[in-house]
């Protein structure tokens, strides 16, 4: 099985769409740790993503994913801006001219955007960031693909393990980000940016495996 | 939501529309990407010096382009950091070949964004220098944070540089001159009420009628303590106490004291803070040369107070003195 | 009530201490009677301009008192006229032998008291005039009251007055230059949100969830109507609306177009405002030379604005770009 | 019968006594028509008044009482501060060098201090104020003193006529001071100053009529 460039088109727009129905919810957990922005400004960043997906939709992946975060860079601000900007340019990067993927391509692929991120925002797992969804998916995307297992079962474990990541939040105490100027306020809320990033892996395995 | 405004989703544009239209003698406002630049820029062989961050804090920062401050502003969403691409035209668009200088106040999105500005600035051969400014003591266990957050002192820092800039400082001494103020300058806020960003809708967060913050930041972040409201001298010795022993400031200091309303906060309630910080500094022995009284550095509509004190130096204290022609600032011209 | 107060009862005296404190360089304080005046003052031969009224709107008038604005200010309790020994003791304090103007807000307190200091100051050889400044246009049957009250357009007289002071007029030309003034101004105001007088502790009048209050005083006095709130465009439309066919002003006047915050209101909303007020100004056929945004005429925390256009001549251009130096307004010097 | 001097201070202190008590009362009133101050006004400058009052209790009637008039001028401020001050200062001239007054005396005193109310605001009957409440008072007081009433009786009544005016404020329509800015919505309310004034009668019918 092979990620088609339809495939990674689909995703985003799965994307989008998760983020615009979890809109509020993303809000309201950023209400809790943060500024109450954080599905606002996913979804600004999403909608202008959409708005240009057409004019790069014949081009190659690399191409796609580095107008994705060009977008998301130029169009979220925030802290989630530059962070998801980063990841989608370094996936693009890594991804180059390809016009399709192979699991070892998204896995290189995620494991670059993930350290765009940590380049980036300086946190390391375990700070109650986004990392704490996306590395736990990565782990067990790699483990999983190690074992052996096909990729529609290893992207499904990836979700699975970036959503118990992202719970995972929930008892943390923030040390990165406006959440961390709670304090032990900070714990007994789930991370509003692991959230979003459980969303893309999530959509990720669900596009990719739809049918499979 | 009670606010006098047309969509949420149309604040920002709407209200720089707004700028533009009353202050054409002093600025220009240039959209997608937005930012807000002096009337005469570039101006030519001098340092430009650009800040930026989310909006709503008004007239922080686009407020404060002009003569004497400074040479841009990139306001982001509300509360929400600018991006690259504001910073990178903003700073084509005025620098006058001295290089350019981002004033950044002290949160990760803020400082990602001018990084990646900075970035990409380099990289077509504009110079770049930035200090974070960090001067926010209600966040106590900055080793285990994202570090201080930059309040008040933001304004006390792009007044002094923007003159010292319009004197013809070069970046280096710029950039050293900026990490001097932030080095000595301190602050503490506290609010009454909440406020309520257009596109939430409702309250940031929720205080009982006879409850306050203390150590609130910019953007409805909670502070160090909820607690019963008190009378105003409680409330501004516990500001000023964090304050004055935090880096510390000593006997004899010549200070800047600067009370800030939050943007909902009556004048009459700053002079009444003002009295009160003035006379503790006074028991401590400082010598306030310098005051700054007004909503300078606010969070919408949010009731309450914030204390800077920013100890002085000659230097400082003539660049505090030189014209300044803003919207929201001005003397001397 | 969340203010940021020690006792109701003190609100006044505290903040005009802090007053004092933050600005020993431009004004001083004298206390029982109350009143504001210019560090420098008397100066001689110059007629002295004296206003004054309730306090709780802030800046004015005791933050207008300086170089180029008034002589004076005398403050009564919040929402209360001063009383004429304050106005006496004022008047005896600055006045340079040329006679002392009063500007006096249209409302009964007020112009009692300021008759009365009149009465007392003429009885003691001291030449006083006085203009009552009624610009409220939401009072439509003004035959049937009191009249018109003072608004906005204060700010403005105050500001034009005091330069043609500071030039040299005599009491007689400044009288005839604020009767000009007041008859060439027109405002209108409205609420969000009440405010809450400190001795009272509770709102002045209640405003449910999605109602605001059009033709409001600085008072909290009810409106010419209360209705579902609607965007800020419609809103500033009905004010405009109601001022510019008042005059009525004709395309081709000039004018000087002032949107105030009513204490409570965040300066991006007042953008907003002045963006759709000078949309509106333009399609009149109306030339806006000169603005003014901000907090000005302020009642305490109350959430709103109010517009106020005041048809320009010449010779108010003239003194409207007059240096200025007060704590609330300044420029030029 | 006649009025001591000590009975009229003893009627400036009941009247106090009242602002006092119905201080808040005043001030409600005050805000459904006007700017809620009309008790703090009141109050504030009785209490000035008090401060005052026994460094002149020697001293004949007309000083005393041009020293409350003195008094409420410079602490009540407001619309009440120079209508109740000239009240005083005018009725205070008309008792001249007096030490005690006949029934007379106090009919000219009102008749004068009404005036000077009219003088200094402007104002006729029927525009809901104060003179509403004073003027019924002093109608009925001089009438019932040409009837031949005893001063006693003609007090009562005339603090009685007093209240009746006070309470036919009520469907007036406000046209002076504040009130008059609600227009038709001024309509079902009680007028805050009629409200003093009628404490004002009441307070000295209530304080010369005690024992007899
Ligand atoms: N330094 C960092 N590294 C990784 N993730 C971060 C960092 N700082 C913040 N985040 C993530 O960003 C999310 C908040 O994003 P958002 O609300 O859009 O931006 P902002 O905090 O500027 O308002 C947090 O929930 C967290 O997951
Ligand atoms: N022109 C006037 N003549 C007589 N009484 C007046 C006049 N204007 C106002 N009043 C009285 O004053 C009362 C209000 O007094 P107060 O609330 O103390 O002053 P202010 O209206 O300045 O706040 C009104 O209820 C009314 O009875
Ligand atoms: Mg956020
Ligand atoms: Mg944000
Ligand atoms: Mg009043
Ligand atoms: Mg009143």
């Amino acid at each position: 099985m092979v990620i088609s460039k339809e495939a990674v088109l689909a995703w985003i727009r799965a994307f989008a769409a998760a983020v615009e129905q979890h809109k509020e919810y993303l809000t309201e957990l950023d209400a809790a740790l943060g500024d109450a922005d954080h599905g606002a400004n996913m979804h600004r960043g999403l909608q202008a993503v959409l708005d240009r997906l057409n004019g790069v939709a014949d081009r190659d992946i690399g191409t796609i994913l580095r107008t994705v975060g060009m977008t998301l860079v130029s169009s979220v601000g925030g802290a989630s801006g530059p962070l998801y900007g980063t990841f989608f340019l370094r996936a693009g990067t890594a991804a180059g001219t390809k016009m399709e993927l192979t699991a070892d391509d998204w896995l290189q692929m995620l494991e670059a955007g993930i350290r765009g991120i940590v380049d980036r925002g300086k946190a390391r797992r375990g700070e109650k960031t986004m990392l704490d969804a996306l590395g736990p998916g990565l782990d067990t995307l790699k483990a999983s693909l190690q074992e052996g297992q096909p990729l529609n079962e290893a992207l499904r474990r990836s979700a699975e393990a970036a959503r118990e990541g992202m719970e995972a939040t929930i008892p943390m105490l923030a040390t990165k980000g406006r959440a961390s100027y709670l304090g032990e306020r900070s714990v007994g809320h789930q991370d509003p940016g692991a959230t979003s990033a459980y969303l893309l892996l999530q959509t990720a395995a669900e596009t990719w495996t739809a049918g499979a | 939501m009670k606010k006098l405004i047309n969509h949420p989703e149309r604040v920002v544009r709407e209200a720089l529309e707004g700028l533009a239209a009353a202050h054409g003698d002093l600025v220009r406002v240039h959209f997608d990407p937005d930012y807000v630049y002096r009337a005469d820029a570039p101006v030519q062989g001098k340092v430009a010096v650009i800040s930026g961050g989310g909006s709503g804090h008004e007239p922080m920062h686009t407020g404060f382009v002009g003569q004497g401050m400074l040479d841009a502003a990139c306001p982001g969403q509300v509360f929400t950091s600018p991006t690259p691409d504001q910073m990178v035209e903003a700073a084509k668009q005025v620098h006058g070949g001295a290089g350019v200088l981002f004033i950044v106040k002290n949160y990760s999105g803020d400082v990602m964004n001018f990084e990646m500005a900075a970035e990409l600035l380099e990289a077509e051969g504009i110079r770049t220098a930035s200090v974070i400014i960090d001067d926010d003591v209600a966040v106590e266990n900055s080793l285990y944070t994202q570090g201080r957050r930059g309040v008040g002192l933001t304004v006390l820092a792009e007044k002094i540089v923007g003159a010292a800039a319009e004197e013809g400082y070069d970046l280096e001494q710029l950039k050293a001159l900026l990490e001097r103020v932030n080095a000595n300058g301190r602050s503490m806020g506290m609010a009454l009420t909440s406020c309520t960003v257009p596109h939430v809708g409702k309250p940031t967060f929720e205080l009982a009628e006879d409850e306050m913050e203390i150590g609130i930041g910019i953007h409805g972040e909670p502070g160090r303590q909820r607690m019963k409201l008190k009378p105003a001298d409680e409330v501004i010795t516990m500001l000023f106490e964090s304050v004055v022993k935090d880096l510390p400031f000593q006997a004899g200091d010549r200070c800047l004291l600067f009370v800030n309303g939050m943007g909902g906060t009556p004048e009459i309630e700053l002079y009444i803070a003002y009295r009160k910080a003035k006379a503790l500094a006074d028991e401590y022995g400082l010598q306030v040369v310098r005051s700054l009284v007004g909503s300078y550095i606010t969070s919408l509509e949010m009731q309450g107070v914030s204390l800077t004190l920013l100890r002085l130096d000659d230097e400082m204290i003539r660049l505090w003195d030189r014209p300044v022609k803003t919207p929201g600032l001005r003397w001397g011209v």
